[in-house]
């Protein structure tokens, strides 16, 4: 049998298994789900090769499963990324309820990616891709259907998404007569010029699960409503299967483009550029007035992704190379942020920062993750999260005209460091109350994937080379010819460098040199104190009054901004939601409800298509 | 001498629909003089008949030889340009008078001070207990059986040659064994 | 070569130097002197020229003015601040009341003697001292600093039990932090 | 007890930013005030206590102590007081002299709370300046009374001692100094569009409550109200000279600082008439034997003008050398509690040290 | 190694210079700032004398582990961008690394001491300190954007992203960047008014209402060694305008020891110039609330970066 299949196998039985072993051993199929997905990656990584592929048939359609340079870098998010949740996992859903229900969707999750990783051809790629989704979507409904719609807005884009992806999906085959990606992609099925709807419909499928504006209303509440040990998974592995799809659809078209197309690529450059910053201003914006630090990520998230988008659509080679770093490294860190938050969540019984602060004495382990990643994530030096930040400014700056876009970007970026800062004061820092006296830092093995995730962070930063490598090799596939890439120098096109190792060096001896001066000075005479002994202006203060400073945190940044907030998306989406929820329920009368309906619906459709496909495009 | 036309129409004003005694002290000083209860009503009809809006003042005074507390209410009207003194004399036995914060918000401050300062207990009236004081456990300071010299003597330290108010140069003088100075002398309250 | 108690004495001098003229006043207005400092801050008397001036937290001043009487619940706020200044620290009574309770001598609700609740490096007397007074008090402390002899963070931790007690005997409700040095 | 979600921010006792030694607590959502409490009693030093021991002169070195920015306002409100109780006549000179000690006071209050306000605002170069020029009118207070801050000089009956040789050229001299310097004020201050930035529209008291919430004195006329004692009820020699009291309508700071602005103007030209008109002659009906003075049975109720507002004297004599009662009522009294407590809510944290110094709060006036 | 030797050398050159400059500069400014007020003001090394003082303060206090290593964090990244920054054009005596860097990186490391004292001042637990810290962040927020702009049109207009470069090119032709692109430095200017803190924004440490702001709890060594970083900061501010408009200091055709004394020189007479611009405007304004200031720098600061970027493009 083939390694493809073996994986899959394992992955699908550890699945069942964890379904079973739930009913026989509570609490066992979190490590029945470690299990397997381990082993599918130990597998995937030591015994696949980049390049082999297997055909195969079903029903008279060939098909392939394959591994290439390109989804070789997705799958060392998803493995790595699903190998680190999935131990988490384990301590985190402890003493919940379904866990047989989590772990066989969280399972099929991972499947599903590592499915779409491996599809060669479009059908597979389709049904690995509505495997994901509804497992997905049991996992967002997980904490019950009928909360705050979540279900319900997930399920639409969702659906949205995938009937556009299958009609391109269908007319590429009526066109071009194959399902093969990579006939399409040297056909020029994506470019613009011939079949304009085609990239387009794609594309629309791909945003949804990169929750590009405006298909991101489902994003905040799905990524925070889920269990933590999930959205790890959902939002640092799973987003980024739209950016591997659009990956394919925008690399192509670039790296084939044609004088004569030079102006629709603008368009799209222009057109993606803008969204991707526009999403990435007003995520962030959003970001930094909540109030739970779990719905603060998920729309970080969203901007995070804007950045990818942007780097993406300038479809030059630093700036493609700038998003797929990003988007590693985003895995990376927003991995270890829902981890962290899911550490305090399982500890301090709650994320809501008007309600928990001072942790960190107590979550020291979970603070420095959580520091580490956040470095990372605002684009302060030296960590990866510069690295990608740099590449793209660069990107934008010598190689595109958008130049316009850098300010967007840039000041979404900066206004990145007031929900960054704001995620780490709500949860770790400030008063050291009662409430939270009982709290102590998480379970080893919730730390654990926390802490290598954090340290990977730094590695990237003082060697991105070992990301330039894969994502070189990567864009080589997508047709980039000759991608420079260095260990820990960062060039740009115009010549300039910025170097790693030595920022690497200057910080860390200005680091060893102040911090020890800094404690060995006067040791005998510094006392270490906790937060209840400040200044109160000489006042002792009671012991029902607040002393952390949590609500409306950026009041002043938000009365500044005061029209940006004004148009919100949701309201559009809302009525159109409301419409929508009308007829859906209209709907349910026909259906069960219940999610595995919508994927047989979605099937019976796929087969529908399949069959009149030829009266239907014929030409 | 001035006329007092309006002050004395403010007293008939007054006096009348209270049956309560009054005068006109000089200009622009009239002052009434009524029961415990009917206060409020007097300081309410003052006040939005009579456009007396302005609660000037407040204040507590303790007959320790009458045994009353006599409670003075000092209100203005910015049109008339009159003080009308409203005053009453109640128990110095658990002192209890009406509260009128509803009238004026800011009588909520002397009301406050007037408990703790004299022990008139307001009832309804909000805000905390301390309001100059903190902790304080002797009787209310500004009666007049409270003797503050005698309080501050036990309780705090005293240096010595500052044992009252005595002139203390003298004192330093004879302890410094020369004599006393002619501007000490001249000075000097004890001659 | 100079050895170690020579070293010692120079490092000493260096410090001492720099403390001396580097003198951040704990803005606190504790009494009515509170307005000659004013005064003594501004234009005409201008007291930066000696390095003195104002500092917004404890944690960041080195001397407390007390300017004037003290009232007892301001005691407690006072006293809670001088803990949590630094060392080095020192206290100037500001002003008559602050030496023997002034012309507040028979006050229920002033303290009469400063140093038996705060140790206190320098009085300048007076009620109101004027601006100049004021300076020549601090030139005072800053001689005293440079003789080493004013430190007085040390003599409250040493005989802590003593003020302790004289404060708890006026601050009935003694709800603070100990002072843990 | 539940904790609360709102911030608790002390502004004060120790604190830069208060306007002396208060507390007010603040219960902050972002950076909006929710809900503010004044705390006094941190300068209770029982001074109304302390006079009931003291006689009927002795209570003067007390008195003064009341609100530290402006002593002189306490002194002759006490001695209208206990003149009206004593039915004592004023010399014409005497009076003159303390219209002058007044507005001097008035000024070099004024001068203070330029500084305040300016530097609330961030504005320390005005402190500087106005604090610095304060000095020239405290000289003045030195010449006259031998003392800077503290001066005792207005006595029932008149004033302690003559002017001196001189004296009145000095004070000529010195307002024609501070007229000029007033122009540079309002270029650093009032043209400033910063500072009008700051002020308008901040801290505003609706002028349909302001007189039932106890406001007065400059505030009061800020919100367009014309009520000023010196014109309502004149006493000394108010009625015989030629000023104006303006006001100006809006009740924000801004309002209130155009209105001192303009009565500092003022002042310097009621100082200058009063010099001019000035008679000679007796300069102090001389009251017995201080020590032994008995002032007749009686209650008397006093009030001046002074720079944050009314400031009056209830003092009551029960016929000894001894005050029975005397209680006084400053404009912080209500200023610095009620109306600041209801102008608060709403407002910007860094409006409300801006506010506090606006309204004028003086904490020893209100707990004495 | 001999190499590296000279490097570690210039290195700790280059700090010393940064320190004693800024510190002394803001002594300057101390002393000018009483002259203005009328009076006499402190002697001009007085910062140092505070400096000593607070770092010969027998007993310090440390609210956790992000309370101590704030300061370290301030100092890593004021040297850390000293380092990357030429100080003097192709001068032997202050061989930095700043062929090693670019404006992005020095951009996104002149925030990394902001973050570190930020979360220093988080863990204080003091309301004041985390107001300020929200305060302060806001309005980076604020004066980023011009001063981006600014530096994308400087950027773009001479295709490089190097200060190395664009020192060089300002040599080459003898023209300063502040004439051949005058929006852009003017915004850039009016982004420095933020930066540099003094009024009218410098409501991150407002005393009127938050007493020192994210300072309050810091003291001793703490608060001197925060003070060193500040000022060497002031000084990488001073030397990045001057570098990349008015022209850099020093010469790369004379090396040697007059010349680059007299580069210093240059180079100090520029920098206090321009920083004497944000100190004049300070001494005669009052402070703007948070959300005033974040939309002045959005208001015509922007649109001076704006046409600056558009000048800068065609």
């Amino acid at each position: 049998m083939n390694l493809f299949f073996i994986i899959l196998l394992i992955l699908f039985s550890s699945a069942i298994l964890a379904f079973i072993s739930n009913r026989i051993v509570r609490g066992s199929s979190g490590i029945i789900a470690f299990i397997g997905i381990t082993a599918a990656s130990i597998l995937f990584f030591t015994q696949l090769s980049i390049g082999s592929t297997y055909s195969f048939s079903l029903g008279g359609i060939q098909m392939q499963f394959g591994l290439n340079s390109f989804t070789y870098l997705f799958a060392i998010i998803v493995l790595g990324l699903g190998v680190m949740a999935s131990l988490y996992s384990i301590q985190y859903m402890k003493g919940k309820e379904r866990l047989g229900y989590f772990y066989f969707n969280f399972v099929l999750t991972i499947l599903g990616m590592v499915g779409i990783i491996f599809s060669q051809d479009f059908i597979t790629f389709f049904i690995f891709w509505e495997i994901m989704t509804w497992s997905s979507y049991l996992i967002v409904i997980y904490n019950g259907y009928s909360v705050s719609k979540v279900g319900i807005k997930y399920m639409i884009f969702s659906a949205l998404g995938a009937y556009a992806m299958l009609t391109a999906i269908v007319s590429i085959k009526g066109i071009y007569g194959s399902f093969m990606i990579k006939d399409a992609m040297a056909a020029g099925a994506f470019n613009f010029t011939d079949h304009l709807y085609i990239p387009i419909l794609l594309l629309i499928g791909f945003a949804v699960k990169a929750a590009l504006m405006p298909l991101h209303v489902w994003a905040p509440k799905a990524y925070s409503m889920s269990p933590m040990s999930f959205t790890a998974v959902f939002s640092g592995a799973m987003s980024k299967m739209g950016i591997l799809g659009m990956g394919l659809v925008l690399a192509s078209i670039y790296s084939h483009a044609s004088p004569e197309d030079s102006v629709n690529s603008l368009i799209l450059k222009q057109v993606l550029g803008w969204l991707g910053g526009i999403t990435a201003v007003m995520a962030t914006i959003y970001a930094l007035i909540q109030t739970d630090a779990k719905k603060l990520l998920a729309y970080s998230s969203i901007a995070q992704l804007g950045y990818i988008v942007v780097g993406l659509s300038t479809g030059t080679q630093l700036g493609v190379m700038a998003a797929l770093f990003l988007a590693v490294v985003h895995a990376i860190f927003k991995g270890t942020l829902f981890m962290a938050a899911g550490a305090v969540e399982k500890q301090a019984g709650t994320t809501d920062m008007t309600k928990v602060s001072g942790l960190i004495r107590k979550m020291p382990f979970t603070f420095f993750a959580s520091l580490i990643s956040i470095i990372a994530l605002a684009g302060v030096p030296p960590l990866g999260g510069f690295v990608g930040k740099w590449m793209l400014y660069e990107s934008l700056i010598t190689e595109s005209d958008s130049y316009f876009l850098v300010i967007v970007i840039f000041f979404s970026s900066t206004a990145a460091f007031l929900y960054s800062y704001r995620f780490l004061f709500g949860l770790f820092l400030g008063q050291e109350e009662k409430e939270t006296e009982h709290v102590k830092e998480a379970p080893l093995t919730m730390v654990i994937p926390m802490t290598i995730l954090a340290l990977l962070l730094i590695v990237t930063g003082l060697y991105p080379g070992i990301l330039f490598e894969p994502i070189a090799h990567g864009m080589e596939y997508l047709g980039y010819s000759n991608v420079n890439w260095d260990m820990s120098v960062l060039n740009n096109i115009w010549g300039e460098q910025t170097n790693m190792s030595y920022i690497f060096t200057s910080i860390g001896v200005v680091f060893v040199v102040v911090i020890l001066f800094i404690s060995l000075k006067g040791y005998k005479g510094t006392r270490n104190v906790g937060t209840k002994e400040i200044s109160t202006s000489g006042e002792i203060p009671l012991e029902h009054e607040n002393l952390t400073y949590q609500l409306d945190y950026y009041k002043p940044f938000e009365r500044a901004a005061a029209p940006l907030y004004k148009r919100s998306m949701n309201k559009i989406w809302n009525d159109i939601g409301n419409a929508l929820e009308a007829v859906f329920n209209f709907t349910r009368r026909i259906y069960t409800g219940n999610g595995q309906t919508y994927a047989l619906f979605v099937i019976i459709f796929l087969v529908i298509l399949l069959i009149f496909k030829d009266s239907l495009f014929a030409n | 001498m001035t006329d007092l036309i309006k002050e004395q129409k403010l007293l008939e004003n007054v006096t009348n629909p209270f049956k309560i005694k009054g005068r006109v002290i000089r200009n622009r000083r009239v002052e009434v003089f009524c029961d415990k209860e009917t206060v409020s009503s007097v300081l309410l009809y003052a006040k939005t008949q009579l456009g007396y809006i302005h609660l000037a003042h407040m204040t507590c005074i303790d007959w320790i030889d009458e045994n009353k507390f006599e409670l003075v209410y000092t209100i203005w009207s910015p049109v008339e340009k009159v003080h009308l003194f409203v005053k009453t004399k109640i128990d110095r036995e658990n002192p209890e008078m009406e509260n009128i914060d509803r009238i004026w918000d800011q009588a909520n401050t002397y009301e406050r001070e007037m408990r703790e300062m004299f022990g008139i207990e307001f009832p309804g009236l909000k805000g905390e207990r301390d309001f100059a004081l903190e902790d304080w456990e002797e009787i209310p300071p500004m009666r007049k059986d409270f003797d503050t010299h005698n309080y501050a003597q036990q309780t705090y330290f005293n240096r010595p040659g500052r044992e009252d108010a005595k002139d203390v140069r003298e004192t330093l003088v004879e302890r410094s064994g020369t004599e006393v100075p002619d501007f000490a002398k001249k000075y000097s309250r004890e001659r | 070569m100079i050895n170690d108690k020579d070293s010692q004495k120079i490092v000493d001098y260096i410090q001492n130097f720099s403390r001396k003229h580097s003198l951040f006043v704990m803005a606190y207005g504790t009494g009515c002197g509170a307005i000659e400092i004013p005064a003594t801050m501004t234009s005409r008397y201008d007291a930066e020229r000696f390095g003195i001036r104002g500092a917004a937290t404890p944690r960041q001043a080195d001397v407390l003015l007390i300017t004037g009487y003290l009232a007892t619940k301001t005691l407690k706020r006072v006293i809670r601040v001088y803990e949590q200044m630094q060392e080095p620290k020192y206290v100037i009574g500001f002003g008559s009341c602050t030496i023997n309770g002034g012309m507040y001598y028979d006050s229920y609700n002033t303290i009469n003697a400063l140093e038996q609740y705060i140790p206190v490096d320098v009085y300048i007397n007076g009620c109101m001292p004027r601006p100049e007074s004021v300076i020549s008090g601090f030139i005072k402390l800053q001689e005293l600093i440079q003789q080493g002899k004013a430190d007085n963070g040390k003599r409250y931790r040493e005989n802590l039990e003593w003020y302790r007690t004289n404060q708890k005997k006026i601050i009935k409700n003694w709800k603070m932090p100990d002072y843990n040095w | 007890m539940i904790r609360e979600k709102e911030t608790t921010l002390y502004l004060g006792p120790q604190h830069p930013g208060i306007t002396g030694n208060m507390m007010v607590k603040l219960k902050v959502q972002g950076d909006t005030v929710v809900s503010a409490t004044t705390h006094v009693g941190y300068l209770h030093r029982a001074f109304e206590k302390l006079i009931e021991r003291r006689n009927w002169l002795n209570a003067f070195t007390l008195l003064c102590r009341f609100c530290v920015p402006e002593p002189d306002p306490m002194e002759l409100t006490y001695a209208r007081a206990v003149e009206e109780l004593d039915n004592r006549e004023v010399p014409e000179r005497a009076k003159y002299i303390r219209v002058i000690v007044m507005e001097l006071a008035r000024l070099q209050s004024f001068l203070l709370w330029y500084a305040g306000q300016a530097g609330s605002g961030g504005l320390y170069t005005m402190g500087q300046w106005s604090v610095g020029d304060r000095n020239y009118i405290l000289d003045l207070f030195e010449d006259l009374t031998g003392g800077r801050i503290y001066h005792m000089y207005i006595w029932p009956g008149g004033v302690r001692r003559d002017l001196p040789e001189g004296w009145t050229d000095k004070v000529l001299r010195t307002m024609d100094y501070l007229e000029g310097r007033q122009k540079d004020y309002n270029q650093l201050m009032f043209d400033n569009t910063v500072f009008q930035k700051r002020a308008k529209g901040v801290g505003i008291v609706p002028k349909e409550k302001a007189v039932e919430w106890g406001l007065v004195g400059p505030p009061l006329r800020g919100t367009g109200i014309k009520s000023d004692v010196r014109i309502d009820e004149p006493y000394e020699i108010y009625d015989k000279l030629d000023f104006v009291v303006p006001t100006f309508e809006g009740g924000d700071v801004w309002a209130r600082a155009m209105v001192r602005q303009e009565e500092f103007r003022q002042s310097i030209s009621i100082i200058r008439q009063a010099i001019e008109k000035m008679p000679k002659g007796d300069y102090y009906n001389k009251v017995p034997n201080p020590m032994k003075w008995i002032v007749p049975k009686g209650q008397a109720w006093a009030k001046t003008e002074s720079v944050r507002g009314e400031i009056g004297f209830y003092v009551a004599s029960n016929g000894t050398n001894k005050p029975y009662r005397v209680h006084a009522k400053g404009a912080a009294y209500s200023h610095g509690v009620t109306i600041l407590e209801k102008v608060l809510p709403g407002q910007n944290i860094a409006d409300v040290s801006f506010i506090m110094n606006s309204l004028g709060v003086c904490p020893p006036e209100i707990e004495r | 190694m001999e190499d590296l030797g000279l490097k570690i050398f210039g290195a700790i050159l280059t700090t010393i210079m940064a320190f004693a400059v800024g510190m002394t500069y803001g002594g300057i400014v101390r002393k000018l700032t009483a002259r203005v007020q009328n009076r006499f003001g402190p002697p001009f090394y007085q910062n140092f004398l505070d400096l000593v003082k607070l770092q010969s303060k027998k007993t310090n206090i440390a609210h956790g582990f992000m309370g101590h290593t704030a300061p370290v964090w301030i100092i890593i990244a004021s040297i850390t961008v000293l380092m990357f920054i030429p100080i003097l054009n192709g001068n032997l005596w202050f061989p930095n690394l700043n062929f090693h860097g670019d404006l992005i990186f020095i951009l996104y490391m002149m925030v990394f001491g902001s973050l570190g004292m930020a979360l220093g001042a988080g863990q204080t637990g003091n309301p004041n300190s985390a107001i300020g810290v929200t305060r302060g962040l806001s309005m980076m927020v604020g004066y980023e954007i011009p001063f981006v702009l600014a530096l994308v049109a400087l950027m773009v207009q001479y295709h490089t992203t190097s200060i190395q470069d664009l020192m060089q090119i300002q040599h080459e032709s003898g023209t300063w960047l502040i004439f051949s692109n005058p929006f852009a430095f003017l915004a850039a200017l009016f982004a420095s008014l933020g930066m540099f803190r003094y009024s009218p924004f410098d409501i991150v440490g407002a005393p009127a209402e938050l007493a020192s702001g994210p300072m309050s709890e810091f003291g001793g060594k703490y608060l001197g060694t925060m003070m060193t970083g500040g000022s060497i900061f002031s000084f990488i501010k001073l030397t990045l305008y001057v570098d990349l408009f008015l022209g850099g200091a020093g010469n790369p055709d004379h090396i040697g020891i007059w010349a680059t004394l007299a580069g210093i020189g240059v180079l100090l007479i520029k920098t206090f110039t321009l920083y004497m611009v944000p100190v004049f405007y300070g001494w005669v304004s009052p402070r703007y609330r948070t959300e005033q200031a974040i939309r002045y720098f959005w208001g015509w600061p922007t649109a001076l970066g704006i046409i600056g970027l558009i000048w800068a493009v065609y």
